[in-house]
């Protein structure tokens, strides 16, 4: 595998402001992403795991600029992305798209699949309508449509079909990156696979890199080079996906993998049942985040804030048990 | 709860202001000087410049405006041009005979609107649902000053059950202490006189909560069917809770809460919106009281009242949504 | 194994649509056993849900039709009074709901609708039925719970609030407890600790439980047996070991290779062709025909019954018919490698 | 057990060929609402009374200005089947006539609002923070008044005439639409293919008219289905009390005005035109309430 | 909370249901209904008919008018002399009268009150006195110069020149005598605490709804008055009132719309009351305004008006024609004129001949409100726009609300317009130097219509004391005005008022305003 970074993460955070009293003054903030360092590189896939509004999500929109980080950097094959105007950002998009996690929410009901796949290239200066039309024909072709389908609306099709459009919007543009957050979470087992195998046809195919956001770690592993953990806001742990999964280092990871119910009868789960739920990220625990519900908790765990550092070659967590 | 409350008051205040302005720029652009009115038609030219004068009209508009705010922080709401009283003082009989007649129509409405509309989506798709919802839509259809004609036509004049206008029996005079007639007639235990009023409060006041009634049916039979059809009832039916239970003690605190809304907003339209009911039967409140002020350039009564009425509108509204928290634990005002 | 507690005969539970009565549920067997943990696994729209239903007697007469056998110990549901139902739900058999978020009532304190169902069933006196209602949230692991009494559902975390469901579901020990993908909606942590508690509960009270799922490391995790669902009919029926060992149908066979398992990486995933069919879009054969590359004309217009093997596995497959075409054997054997 | 099952088919499953027609969201609301038949009563009365309304040349037995000083007052008869006013007009043909203004106003009134509150609404949702503070709060104001009193006192200012009530009616109506608009596209605003219209480089503007306001169509159709019946309602409330429409015209509200004195001689005089403004709010309510179900069940409440 | 002042009920109905047990009285309690509330119960301070009729109960003027002319008649002047000159004044008081606060009503009284209006130089709030006695203290227009008591019971009122309608101004309402006491006593609040001496006293007032009004039990007309209670009460709608009026809620309305005349009249226990007309309706053209500055169009269109069926229609019958711009009832009424008769033909003729062959385009005002000389303006403007029609003249019916009606007509935006006159005191200078002399343009020539001879000749009138000679003027005058045809008038209306047929003693005065002394009710 090359390692030639497409993308780099430095200390990216994002809070969002609570509003209230009167007059919608700032009353708090929810530190949804509290200072994440990733290096994405050319054409492999890191996956992104952790539960429910851990800030999967908030640093997927991040990089595409969706989202205004509040600090942090982020550097697109060396260009400071901050740094860019707003027309500059606009072509920037084509280099990196993203993929929904609601394939019924993410298409717009009102335009026909035609219409959906065709704006990329009219936002994107194409201006010959025959050549856009061929474009998108052929669009629905890589993803396992029909080009008669371009004249449906999106609420004639199925979770699945929906979804491969939605990765055919990304597609257009041609893009180096995409971000996939959550894709395949809101289809059926038997459908989730159609997917993923699409995903994984494409990255050969157009030698795509993926930031593939998902809770369910089976399927992360299954298509995923590298992963990272999040815990509210933090990564904390990364490594590659098989050296994760066999021996995970944070605490956190441990739990997390073991609480996973495999679909094997003879598979003896040695489970760490968590106490407790996940804080609210408008408060977090001081020290490390995790300590709360941490079963190898130390004193200065609930004090200092552990650093996210390599403790192995390529592996890196975040634990004061690795001081 | 209280700094709530404080906050939504202090987010009156401009609100209040803008009303104010629209409402004088409003009443000064129309043409007609209030002093030719009040003195009528034959009079003389001079006469009317001194009236004119006297009324203080002669001076630049924003200083005649920044006047009338001053009065309005000091809780003065001006006097009548007419009357020469200060509203203040002169403004509540008519605000009483308005409230009265709202407050039974709306009694009437939300009686009557939510039963039906319970009634309705209980037993959803029967003929009594047709019914009902088919008279509400013909209820909100309803031009209410046709209706008004139609029922003194039928109840009055007709049939002579129902006294068309006015309050109380004009030989018999209610002898006003709060003014709301209810009330003063019972004070004084004169239960003839009460059943004299009563009669009076009838057709006005089912022309009147004819709208409200009808939405208010409408609403309550949406929302209960919405209520109805969601989650926590299924839970509550597994439990083995009958479906009368489920629906008196699940559904309709939870489906109260849009009604509660459209209850709040319609009283307060009720109280601003019934000049046309006052108008035709000769109700005197506070609609007619501005109504006819508009008439005679009664500047600081037009002005004054339309406040008066907007101020109370927003303050339903604000009641109704303290009275949210009351019934839904997820509203909590800080 | 002794009687079931829940024997369901030929189900069949249609709606009124626009475009006329759907079948929803078609034709479904299954029986749970005292004690015993049932899976019911298969894709989201198969009807799982709408079976649960149709056994508490849920499904409004108004949109939909419930028709066939429900016995419970021996009585038949289907022809039961509503008062009767009454009295079974929530006290012979209980039920949890997905939606931990929007199953409870949002305006109604913790404590409040812990009690109803004591209400109504046993008729407590108000004082003796908190304390039990308390000891129950206790006893669902939940910490606070003379405070949570007070509380109001969304002042708890969707953990919590599922915790409550079971208390709630649990509290008149029911003989049968249905729970609808109890824990879909949960992160995996929680997931862990509601199945965790679900288990005990099992064990302790000796509910049998109806689990309906679709996630299948869940029904290996907690189920005996299990039923597997395909668009409104069951497929396949086998205990544990058997359906993940030998899987038979097709369908079966292709869910549980398109899992990609967490342990290890495969290069590619199996996946069934195709989309889940609209209910009552396919009138005639195997509902699976369209999607399946064992498909041969018989499949396609005819609909196969449920064959039970010698196994005591039960699967709908035209592949399985002993006769004509030969034994089972030989063609599970172009199925498995 | 991976061992076990092996792979079939590894190949990307076609997936077959459906042969479904395509069904425009639009066209899908016109089914829904065809199988409504309430709704369908009213899109008949709707069209009736617009039909009467261009026929009315054709239809109306009598101009709606013809005065025939001795016939008045003549009850429903085979020549003037509603029975003629006090000037001898028939009062058939009036209300024919009539629904042409009613009509008129209905509709030109509610795209006055529809256009400038959605004008004001988008700014607000769109452009938020202070624009949109500015605007709510003018909104408040306009809501916060009487309607009614509010439309009295324009039509005070700008003179009686039907014109000017229906600049009235338009402008009490305008918070309705602002909000509406805004509320559409604050919260359009925030769905996925926004986000992804976003993420592919779309300029605002585009966003804006490619995807939020077709977004918001179908709840203004509704919403302004329901405003011409109000509107109506309003615009006879003005001609009522002499605000609206000046005579001749035969406007149903000042119709009613001008023969509410003659209730005990000539009741047909009060009663049709009232049923004819009834009728005609009716029908756009059924509509409405039809076009709701049809076009926008979020909407349903 | 709630006002005192607007609600002062001093007696229940208790208190009253004893007094009449009592045998004291029993002349019950009339119901009086109109149209509108009172503005003010202080006479002087109001010129609207409303609050006059309850103040004409309650203060009593010095002369009085005949009761269904406007002839002077003594009142609480039994006596007066006038000197040669016209300049001097002399009255003779009635002796012993009280006012109802029971202070006594003699020359000091009447000086008092007149000095109170004279010296106020308040045009403002008293408008009457200075538009029909020409100004206050000091002002050089001032009629009045000078009041002085001569003993108790003789008032001197000097004139500054000669006022032909001296006496028939006095007469008029808004110069009724309050007791001196009361108008200190209440200061800014006696417009709501009216004393007088006449035969009813104030009771209480419950605004834009009823005021009640008691019998003065030490009234000075012996026997009067009949009544024990009246009560005003106010129902705006027209046939809203008529409607209490059957079912039996009040005893007595005004504002009977014409059309409803013949459903009074079909009721046995309901009567008719005719006020005698002392008013004018008309249309006005604006002379300034094409194409009205030409007089053929003016009197191609007084031609083409049917006058008789308006009156038919919107009158029921109940008016009379008019010919011209004051009513016959009013000295100097010349009948020798020849009304323009109704004849299309004419009308398109005189068009032609104004260059108008093809009619023209206009708008006409028409009032919103009833008025007593025209009930139903928006009706009649209806029919004449029919009328018009037919030679070619098109109309288009403006209306706005009346506050606006009168300034802009006043402004002289409109071309055409309909309004009209009710007389103050009866007098033709009231109607022709206050409707048509250029000195009114501007304020109540709302046709701008400036003749020099007709402006010559009213001057003349209002000097000249003897009333012939008057006559004679204003007849010349009448017919100048008919030639340039500035309006047409369209009708006297005899104002309608209905009422319970056991009402006797009840005459509508011509004036707007009458006592109900002697009006009995059983
Ligand atoms: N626009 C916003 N304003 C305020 N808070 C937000 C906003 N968007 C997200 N958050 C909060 O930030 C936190 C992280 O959200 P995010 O959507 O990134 O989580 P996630 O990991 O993607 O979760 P999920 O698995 O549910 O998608 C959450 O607590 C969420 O409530
Ligand atoms: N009230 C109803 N009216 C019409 N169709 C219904 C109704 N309820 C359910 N259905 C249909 O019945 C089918 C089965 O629904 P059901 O809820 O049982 O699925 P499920 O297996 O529980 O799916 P999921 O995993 O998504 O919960 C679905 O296609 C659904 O559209
Ligand atoms: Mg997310
Ligand atoms: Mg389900
Ligand atoms: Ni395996």
């Amino acid at each position: 595998m090359t390692k030639q970074p497409l993308l780099e993460v430095e200390n990216l955070k994002k809070y969002f402001p609570i509003r209230g009293g009167s007059f919608g003054k700032k009353v708090g903030e929810v530190k949804a992403v509290d200072g994440v360092s990733f290096v994405i590189h050319k054409g492999e896939t890191l996956g992104l795991v952790g539960e429910s509004g851990c800030g999967k999500s908030t640093t997927g929109r991040m990089l595409l600029r969706l989202l205004e980080p509040s600090e942090g950097n982020i550097y697109f094959e060396g260009t400071d992305m901050r740094k860019l105007s707003n027309s500059e950002m606009r072509k920037m998009r084509r280099e990196m798209q993203m993929v929904f996690q609601d394939p019924f929410a993410s298409l717009n009901p009102r335009h026909t699949v035609g219409k959906i796949l065709e704006e990329p290239f009219i936002v994107h200066g194409e201006k010959d309508k025959k050549a856009r039309k061929e474009k998108v024909y052929e669009l629905l072709e890589t993803v396992g449509l029909n080009s008669y389908h371009a004249k449906r609306y999106p609420h004639q099709f199925s979770g699945g079909q929906r979804q491969r459009i939605g990765i055919a919007r990304a597609l257009a543009v041609n893009p180096k990156l995409i971000v996939a957050d959550e894709p395949v979470s809101a289809l059926d087992v038997s459908i989730q696979s159609q997917v993923l195998n699409l995903l994984q046809d494409l990255q050969q195919k157009y030698h795509l890199t993926y930031l593939f956001i998902a809770h369910d770690l089976g399927v992360v592993r299954h298509i995923s080079d590298r992963v990272g953990v999040m815990y509210l806001g933090r990564l904390v742990e990364l490594s590659e996906s098989d050296r994760l999964y066999d021996a995970p280092k944070h605490p956190y990871t441990e739990a997390l993998l073991s609480a996973v119910p495999i679909p094997d009868v003879e598979y003896v789960q040695n489970r760490i049942i968590l106490t407790g739920d996940v804080p609210s990220p408008a408060n977090p625990p001081t020290g490390c985040p995790f300590h709360t519900r941490c079963p190898k908790v130390m004193e200065k765990c609930k004090t200092n804030v552990p650093n996210f550092k390599e403790i192995e070659k390529g592996h890196y967590t975040a634990c004061h048990l690795y001081d | 709860m209280l700094r709530y409350i404080i906050k939504r008051l202090a987010m009156l205040i401009p609100v209040l202001l803008g009303m104010v302005l629209i409402v004088f720029s409003l009443i000064h652009f129309i043409p007609g000087n209030p002093a030719q009115v009040m003195l009528g038609q034959q009079a003389s030219k001079e006469a009317i410049a001194a009236l004119t004068k006297e009324l203080g009209l002669d001076r630049p508009l924003p200083i005649q405006f920044f006047e009338y705010v001053k009065g309005l922080l000091m809780g003065d709401l001006g006097n009548s041009f007419r009357t020469q009283n200060p509203i203040t003082e002169e403004i509540w009989p008519y605000l009483a005979a308005t409230i009265e007649l709202a407050f039974f129509a709306m009694i009437i409405a939300i009686f009557i609107g939510v039963n039906a509309g319970i009634i309705s989506a209980w037993f959803q798709h029967s003929w009594f649902d047709y019914v009902a919802m088919l008279i509400a839509l013909i209820g909100v259809s309803m031009p209410i000053f046709w209706l008004g004609l139609m029922e003194q036509y039928v109840f009055s004049i007709q049939l002579d059950l129902l006294p068309t206008t006015g309050r109380d029996n004009i030989r018999d005079p209610v002898a006003a202490i709060t003014h709301l007639y209810l009330i003063d007639t019972l004070i004084q235990g004169r239960f003839d006189q009460f059943s004299e009023v009563f009669q009076h409060l009838v057709l006005p006041g089912f022309a009147l909560a004819t709208i409200p009634m009808a939405i208010i049916a409408r609403m309550t039979r949406s929302s209960m069917l919405e209520v109805m059809r969601s989650d926590y009832i299924r839970t509550a039916r597994a439990k083995g809770m009958s479906m009368f239970w489920v629906v008196y003690k699940h559904s309709l605190k939870n489906a109260f809460i849009p009604v509660l809304t459209i209850i709040g907003l319609q009283t307060g339209l009720l109280l601003g919106g019934a000049i046309l009911t006052e108008t035709i039967f000769g109700w005197p409140g506070i609609g007619n009281y501005i109504y006819n002020a508009i008439d005679y350039r009664d500047y600081p009564v037009v002005q004054s009242g339309i406040l008066v009425v907007a101020t109370i509108f927003v303050f339903i509204n604000l009641i109704v949504d303290l009275l949210y928290a009351a019934i839904d634990p997820r509203i909590k005002y800080q | 194994m002794g009687s079931p507690v829940l024997n369901v005969k030929d189900l069949h539970t249609s709606f009124k649509t626009d475009d006329g009565n759907v079948n929803v549920v078609n034709g479904v067997d299954f029986q749970v056993h005292p004690g015993e943990v049932l899976g019911i696994v298969g894709e989201s729209g198969c009807g799982k849900s709408v079976t649960s239903l149709s056994v508490m007697g849920l499904v409004p007469s108004s949109i939909g039709n419930v028709s066939g056998r429900i016995e419970f110990n021996g009585e038949n549901l289907i022809k039961a009074s509503e008062k009767r139902m009454r009295e079974i739900r929530g006290n012979h058999i209980a039920m949890i709901f997905q939606e931990p978020m929007t199953s409870l009532n949002p305006v109604f304190t913790i404590g409040n609708q812990m009690v109803e169902a004591l209400n109504i069933h046993r008729r407590w006196p108000k004082k003796k039925a908190n304390a039990y209602a308390v000891d129950m949230l206790k006893k669902v692991g939940l910490a606070r719970a003379e405070l949570l009494m007070n509380e109001y559902p969304h002042q708890l975390s969707g953990g919590m609030r599922q915790r409550v469901m079971i208390a709630m579901a649990m509290i008149c020990e029911p003989t049968l407890l249905i729970a609808d993908e109890p824990t879909t909606a949960l992160d995996v942590t929680i997931q862990a600790q509601i199945l965790d508690l679900m288990k005990s509960l099992n064990r302790d009270t000796n509910t049998a439980i109806m689990m309906i799922t679709h996630d299948l490391g869940v029904v290996a995790d907690m189920c005996q047996r299990i039923v597997v669902m395909y668009a409104g009919k069951i497929v396949e029926e086998a205990d544990l070991n058997t359906i993940f060992k030998q899987p038979k149908h097709p369908y079966t066979i292709g869910l549980i290779q398109s899992v990609p398992d967490m342990r290890e990486k495969k290069p590619r995933l199996y996946s069934i062709p195709g989309n889940v069919p609209k209910p009552g879009s396919i009138q005639t054969g195997c509902q699976f025909a369209p999607r399946c590359e064992h498909a041969f004309d018989r499949c396609r217009s005819e609909t196969p019954s449920l064959l039970e093997l010698s196994t005591g596995q039960k699967v709908r497959c035209w592949l399985y018919e002993k006769g004509e075409e030969g034994t089972v054997y030989d063609k599970t054997a172009t199925i498995r490698s | 057990m991976s061992g076990q099952v092996t792979n079939i088919s590894p190949q990307i499953p076609k997936v077959q060929t459906e042969d479904e027609q395509v069904i425009s969201p639009w066209k899908e609301a016109w089914r829904t609402y065809r199988k409504n038949k309430v709704a369908l009563i009213g899109l008949g009365i709707v069209s009736f009374f617009i039909l009467l309304a261009i026929f009315a040349d054709f239809i109306a037995p009598y101009g709606f200005k013809e005065t025939e000083l001795a016939n008045k007052h003549i009850p429903p008869s085979a020549a003037h089947w509603l029975g003629t006013d006090e000037f001898g007009r028939d009062i058939l043909s009036r209300i024919i006539y009539g629904a042409r203004i009613s009509l008129w106003v209905g509709f030109s009134a509610v795209s006055g609002s529809i256009i400038v509150g959605s004008f004001l609404g988008i700014l607000a949702g769109y452009y938020g923070k202070w624009v949109d503070a500015i605007i709510s709060r003018m909104f408040d104001i306009l809501l916060a008044f009487p309607s009614i009193l509010l439309a009295i006192a324009i039509v005070a200012m700008l003179g009686p005439s039907l014109q000017n009530a229906l600049i009235a009616i338009a402008i009490i109506n305008i918070p309705t639409f602002g909000r509406l608009l805004r509320s559409r596209v604050l919260s359009v605003k925030e769905e996925e293919y926004i986000t992804a219209a976003k993420a592919i480089g779309m300029k605002d503007a585009r966003i804006l008219f490619h995807h939020v306001l077709p977004n918001s169509m179908a709840p203004i159709i509704v919403q302004g289905t329901l405003a011409i019946a109000t509107a109506i309602i309003e615009a006879a409330a003005l001609g009522f009390l002499g605000l609206g429409a000046q005579p001749p015209a035969p406007e149903w509200g000042k119709m009613l005005a001008d023969s509410k004195d003659f209730i005990i001689q000539a009741p047909w005089t009060v009663f049709f035109p009232g049923i004819s403004i009834m009728l005609t709010v009716l029908g756009f309510n059924l509509m409405g309430d039809g076009l709701r179900d049809a076009l926008d069940p979020r909407m349903k409440n | 909370g709630c006002s005192g002042k607007t609600n002062s009920v001093k007696n229940d109905g208790k208190e009253d249901a004893k007094k009449s047990a009592n045998g004291s009285s029993n002349g019950g309690t009339l119901v009086y209904a109109r149209g509108g509330d009172a503005v003010k119960l202080d006479s002087i301070m109001v010129t609207d008919g409303e609050s006059l009729i309850v103040t004409h109960q309650i203060l009593e003027t010095l002369v009085d008018y005949e009761k269904q002319t406007t002839e002077v008649v003594p009142n609480l002047a039994k006596d007066w002399k006038i000197s040669d000159d016209g300049l001097t004044y002399t009255f003779i008081l009635e002796e012993g009268i009280q006012f109802t606060d029971g202070t006594d009503f003699n020359a000091d009284a009447v000086v008092e009150n007149i000095m109170r209006w004279h010296k106020s130089k308040d045009e403002a709030n008293f408008a009457y006195y200075k538009s029909q006695f020409g100004g206050f203290e000091g002002e050089e227009s001032a009629v009045i110069k000078d009041v002085k008591a001569d003993g108790d019971y003789k008032v001197v009122i000097t004139l500054n020149r000669p006022q032909a309608p001296f006496l028939k101004n006095l007469a008029m309402v808004p110069f009724g005598m309050s007791s001196p006491t009361a108008i200190k006593k209440y200061g800014d609040k006696y417009s709501e605490n009216p004393v007088g001496t006449g035969p009813f006293k104030f009771e209480s007032w419950q605004r834009s709804d009823k005021i009640t009004l008691v019998k003065n039990e030490n009234y000075w007309k012996d026997g009067l008055p009949k009544l024990d209670k009246i009560i005003f009460k106010v129902i705006k709608d027209n046939s809203a009132r008529l409607n209490d009026l059957i079912i039996g809620q009040v005893d007595l309305i005004d504002g009977l719309n014409p059309s409803d005349i013949g459903k009074v009249n079909d009721n046995d226990k309901l009567q008719i009351f005719e006020r005698p007309s002392m008013n004018v309706g008309y249309l006005g053209f604006n002379v300034e305004k094409e194409p009205f500055n030409d007089v053929k169009v003016r009197r191609a269109l007084s031609h083409a008006i049917n006058k008789q069926a308006l009156i038919d229609n919107f009158y029921e019958g109940t008016a009379q024609a008019a010919k011209n711009p004051m009513p016959p009832s009013v000295g100097g009424y010349n009948d020798e004129i020849i009304d323009y008769e109704f004849d299309l033909k004419k009308a398109k003729q005189l068009l032609e001949e104004a260059g108008y062959k093809d009619g023209f385009k206009m708008d006409l005002w028409a009032m919103p409100v009833p008025r007593p000389y025209m009930p139903n303006g928006q009706k009649v403007a209806e029919a004449i726009q029919a009328d018009f029609e037919k030679i070619g003249v098109e109309v288009n019916i403006v209306s706005m609300e009346w506050a606006t009606y009168l300034e802009k007509v006043q402004a002289g935006e409109s071309p055409m317009f309909m309004l009209g006159w009710t007389g103050d005191n009866g007098d033709a200078d009231n109607f022709l130097y206050a409707l048509l002399d250029k000195d009114s343009i501007g304020s109540n020539n709302y046709s701008r219509y400036a003749n020099e001879d007709v402006h010559k000749l009213l001057i003349e009138a209002q000097t000249a004391t003897d009333e012939e000679k008057r006559n004679e003027i204003y007849k010349e005058v009448q017919q100048i005005i008919h030639d340039d045809a500035p309006w047409v008038p369209l009708a006297h209306s005899v104002p309608q008022l209905a009422g319970l047929k056991t009402i006797k003693g009840f005459f509508p005065h011509p004036t707007g305003s009458q006592s109900f002394a002697e009006t009995t009710l059983k």
